[in-house]
């Protein structure tokens, strides 16, 4: 019914990605990808895929794994591929019913789709090698808001409880007979488990609160970290961050 | 004597790899009442999700009354088998009690009056008149216990699975619960299943005992299972309290043929016992005394 | 369907979309500070945005596809203002855990779907306070919550379409016009289990409606 | 011996009108294992959360060491007093189980290798260690209970406050357990309030009882309280069955002059009315037996 998240799933494989310091991490893909998807030039995105991919097999994540984290963004750009080439003006190719296939569209819709997939495939690298708390506490020390790394500490411990907490319910649900359909009964009857699902984490929550109290919390604090950048963190980190640049440089010093 | 439930070679892995089950085999016979036993982990949630077809069987297969669970529509399975959970609150999902208890009849396809029917039954029956328009999150802990089982009830099961059902309750209305399940068991004939961690209740509540440790390790009486001292010790089990104590009463000469497992047979035994040698017993340290209690406590130590 | 991904956005669309998006969040973090007690609000507000989190995992058959629930028109009922910073935890948590919807165009998929949340709330305030002068007041809770929770949807569908547009009228009016039509079912869909959500609530713990940490309730 | 705990007239209504304390007084001297019994909804998790100061006294007020609670800082009421929760799951907030146990003593204001050695020890006293990078949702729920237990340990606070700390552990986790509390109280002095309904375990867990229901009830040793056949009856509450089995064995003319309350004191017990009677006693059925065993029926009797 409801899946686990389970992105560092493999983060304790060894890889150049996986010993890459967490933050440098984070910052290098984060500049990776904005440039990747900010290309206009077809063949400078294929690049920019091939540049993702290289790193992808860096970081040494299973096939599987890859191939089921980025299924998501192929169904979601499926339209776009299907319907721009017919939609943008411009040299016919292929007629069809009145429809007319350019050359421009195709090309277009492939650049999107290219870029799609390379940002997508540099998540993983970037995010997939990494405890996933790590992570968070890496946001922490590139100074985003003490307010928002916890808020996301806290939330991503409670996905996991109430993943289980709903399977449960679910479970007991269909053990008395519910069937989910598309019918009136069937959406009023998650309406009402929604319901109690909502009341019982609001419950929690307040729990929560006061366990946290109890522990003397403050918005304040921190966690515990120790994030050290090696020699060779610092070479990857101009590495990926050079490759974002040169993108968008090189072909302007060529042309020039 | 016909099978209620069969479990033939029953294996399970979560998707992350946990073994929760190696091939597991049970029996049980209808009117029966089983106890599942086994420390945390040992997969007794597991194997319950199995016996109503919630799990789907990856290996070996599960039979109720001789048809295979995979094989069931949902409705079927329903019609044969109810299942308790381990937290109400996982179960108790409508904003009424009374609502929460109609939810299984409505699914069943029955109509106004019969589901009305259905629930007053179920609501008679464990003793919650008079709270079908409350809130499941207003109730206390011990109604909520008995709110789900009402709504199981409701459905008329033939097997009824329930997962540690006396777990947070007070000793009274621990006590209560007992006494309801098994005047189910007695005037319906309704199969048992119950998965626990409380002992002292299982001479009560079961006919028969599986130990489950991701395998399962041992079937027999109560009797049977907690005389086998290596078995309770490697599988992190326990034996009732009152068990225990006549046990080191015969250390003291105290010759019981059966040790007794609940109060009620302590008191009968002890009776019987003292009749047979005339009325009267006695109790000594003898030579061996400190040395066979010595053997006793090391027997039902943990540590 | 609506967390638009990676690569399709222009610069200026998602610039506008992080602009906003920290605005808003900046806002609404500083109107929680000053109404109450941000110590209390952090835990329960994180909480609660792993319950919806959670909630819009849940697929539901529709023919011979599955759709998501959305809930942003709930989380705007039930949250109000501090819905937006919920969504965004929310949306972040998507794009980087299961790959739903892109890194670059987090700021723009929280605007459209966190500014259809608080819609949502200023409707579903507004509507039953005054529905149940004229209706019961049940009856006005489902008509408002179902409102907010198909607003919300519509909205969000709109925003998204007008953020392709935005982007490039040519290349994506046609994909935004099948976007909204794919839609529909899902904005009823929608409709019906928000306003069964909200009468639910309003009957069994009230003061969970109406915002967090809000001091009316 | 000083007073830890001073509690003074408090009671208490929760926001919906429902009275849950009611002139609740209450004395706990420094090292001493309080346990608090009563029936499901008698107010012992509300009790418990005006300890330390979750809920602002209304009426009547709580005393730490002689401070009130009500003018102390968080800060002072953190170091003084930790609360273990009922549901594990409302205490482990943090992503890892190192995080989690870091987060009291950061929150303190200690510094990197503090914080570092402070959790290094709990995860050491309690057994963990190997967990540290675990996420709580794969934790067994015993392995849960241990890690909530080990994150208020390492705040170093001088009163520990659990809430049913043995509930759904398995008999082996439970054991370990309550030998882990005692033996904080034994080797750090830590004083301790406990909330149970597993009567089993008071005897081996608590110096002193308090028995609750809205208010007060009664207060007294362990042995005290268990004597108290009208007040056990009245509050819906159990006793040990090794007590009970022992009060039995006076119908039949067993002489002791302590009922025992664990098995440990049961064996004891028994070889010390056997070695001062010369090594031997008898049991027998006298004229009273049955009407004697039959008053014993009902004193324990709940229904
Ligand atoms: N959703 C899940 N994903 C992965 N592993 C799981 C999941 N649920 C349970 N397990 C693991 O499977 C094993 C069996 O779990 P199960 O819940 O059946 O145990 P149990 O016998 O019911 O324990 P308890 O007495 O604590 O209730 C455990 O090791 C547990 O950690
Ligand atoms: N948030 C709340 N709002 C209203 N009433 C409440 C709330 N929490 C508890 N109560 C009520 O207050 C009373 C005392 O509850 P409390 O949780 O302290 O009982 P308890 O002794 O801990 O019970 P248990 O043994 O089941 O844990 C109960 O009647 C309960 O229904
Ligand atoms: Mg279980
Ligand atoms: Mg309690």
């Amino acid at each position: 019914m409801v899946e686990y998240p389970e992105i560092d799933r493999y983060s304790s494989l060894d890889s150049v990605m996986h010993r890459f310091d967490p933050r440098a991490k984070l910052i290098a893909f984060l500049i990776l990808i904005f440039s990747i998807v900010l290309l206009q030039d077809l063949k400078l995105a294929f690049i920019g895929l091939l540049g993702a991919i290289l790193f992808l097999i860096a970081s040494k994540l299973p096939l599987r794994f890859v191939l089921q984290h980025i299924k998501w963004v192929c169904f979601f750009i499926v339209p776009f591929i299907l319907i721009m080439p017919f939609s943008v003006h411009g040299t016919g190719i292929f007629h069809f019913h009145g429809l007319t296939l350019t050359y421009e569209g195709l090309e277009y819709g492939i650049l999107v789709a290219v870029r799609a997939l390379a940002a997508v495939i540099i998540v993983l690298p970037m995010i997939a090698t990494t405890r996933f708390d790590i992570t968070i506490k890496a946001l922490g020390e590139l100074k985003m808001p003490n307010m928002l790394v916890q808020m996301f500490m806290f939330t991503y411990r409670y996905i996991f409880v109430f993943v289980i907490e709903f399977q449960r319910t679910w479970r007991a649900m269909v053990a008395r007979g519910f069937q989910m359909k598309t019918n009136l009964y069937a959406l009023r009857t998650i309406g009402k488990a929604l319901g109690t699902f909502f009341i019982r984490s609001y419950e929690r929550g307040d729990r929560v609160y006061q366990a946290l109290r109890a522990r003397g919390y403050t918005v304040k604090p921190k966690t515990l970290v120790e994030f050290k950048m090696r020699a060779s963190d610092y070479v990857w980190t101009v590495v990926i961050i050079g490759f974002a640049v040169s993108l968008h440089v090189v072909p302007f010093v060529e042309v020039t | 004597m016909r099978e209620a439930i069969t479990v033939r070679d029953l294996s399970y892995k979560y998707p992350d790899g946990t073994k929760a089950l190696e091939d597991v085999n049970m029996e049980v016979h209808e009117g029966e009442r089983i106890a599942i036993v086994g420390p945390n982990g040992a997969g007794k949630t597991t194997l319950m999700l199995h016996l109503n077809g919630t799990f789907r069987c990856m290996e070996g297969e599960v039979e109720l009354f001789g048809k295979t669970v995979s094989k069931l529509k949902r409705a079927e399975i329903v019609k044969e088998i109810g299942m308790v959970f381990q937290d109400p609150d996982d179960q108790l999902f409508m904003p009424t009690l009374f609502d929460d208890i109609a939810f299984g009849p409505i699914n069943q396809g029955l109509k106004g009056d019969e589901v009305r029917e259905r629930v007053d039954k179920a609501i008679m029956s464990l003793g919650l008149s008079g709270y079908e328009d409350r809130a499941p999150h207003r109730l206390s802990f011990g109604e909520k216990k008995k709110a789900s089982l009402a709504a199981v009830m409701a459905m008329e099961p033939r097997i009824l699975v329930l997962d540690e059902p006396t777990a947070n309750l007070d000793p009274y209305s621990r006590t209560e619960l007992i006494g309801i399940l098994n005047e189910l068991n007695d005037r319906e004939g309704i199969t048992m299943v119950i998965a626990t961690h409380d002992v002292n209740a299982i001479p009560e509540l079961a006919d028969r005992i599986y130990a489950l440790n991701r395998r399962i390790i041992e079937t027999g009486t109560p009797r049977e299972i907690f005389f086998d001292g290596e078995l309770l010790k490697q599988n992190k089990l326990d034996v009732p309290d009152v068990f225990k104590l006549f046990d080191v009463m015969r250390c003291f000469g105290f010759n019981c043929d059966k040790l007794p497992l609940s109060l009620d047979e302590a008191v009968s035994g002890l009776t019987r016992v003292i009749e047979t040698a005339g009325g009267h017993i006695h109790l000594h340290i003898h030579e061996h005394t400190h040395d066979e209690v010595k053997k006793w406590r090391e027997k039902y130590e943990h540590h | 369907m609506v967390h638009i991904s990676d690569g399709i956005l222009s610069l200026p669309v998602l610039a506008a979309g992080w602009a906003i998006t920290i605005a808003l969040i900046a806002v609404a973090l500083w109107w929680s500070k000053r109404r109450g007690n941000v110590e209390e609000e952090i835990p329960k507000l994180s909480v609660m945005t792993a319950a919806f989190f959670v909630a819009s995992l849940i697929h539901i058959p529709v023919g011979p596809t599955c759709v998501h629930f959305m809930l942003n028109g709930l989380v705007g009922v039930i949250l109000g203002i501090l819905a937006y910073p919920a969504i965004f935890i929310g949306l972040v948590l998507q794009a980087v855990l299961f790959q739903h919807g892109g890194i670059t165009t987090i700021g723009v998929n929280t605007v459209n779907m966190g500014v259809g949340a608080l819609i949502a709330f200023a409707i579903f305030r507004v509507g039953s306070m005054y529905g149940s002068l004229v209706v019961r007041k049940e009856l006005s809770a489902w008509i408002f919550g179902a409102l907010a929770g198909g607003v919300a949807v519509f909205l969000t569908v709109i925003f998204t379409a007008v953020s392709l547009i935005l982007t490039s009228r040519e290349a994506f009016f046609a994909v935004a016009i099948t976007l909204m039509l794919a839609h529909i079912p899902i904005m009823i869909i929608e409709a019906i289990v928000t306003g069964s959500i909200v009468v639910f609530l309003l009957k069994v713990k009230p003061e969970l409606i109406g915002g967090l940490g809000d001091d009316n309730k």
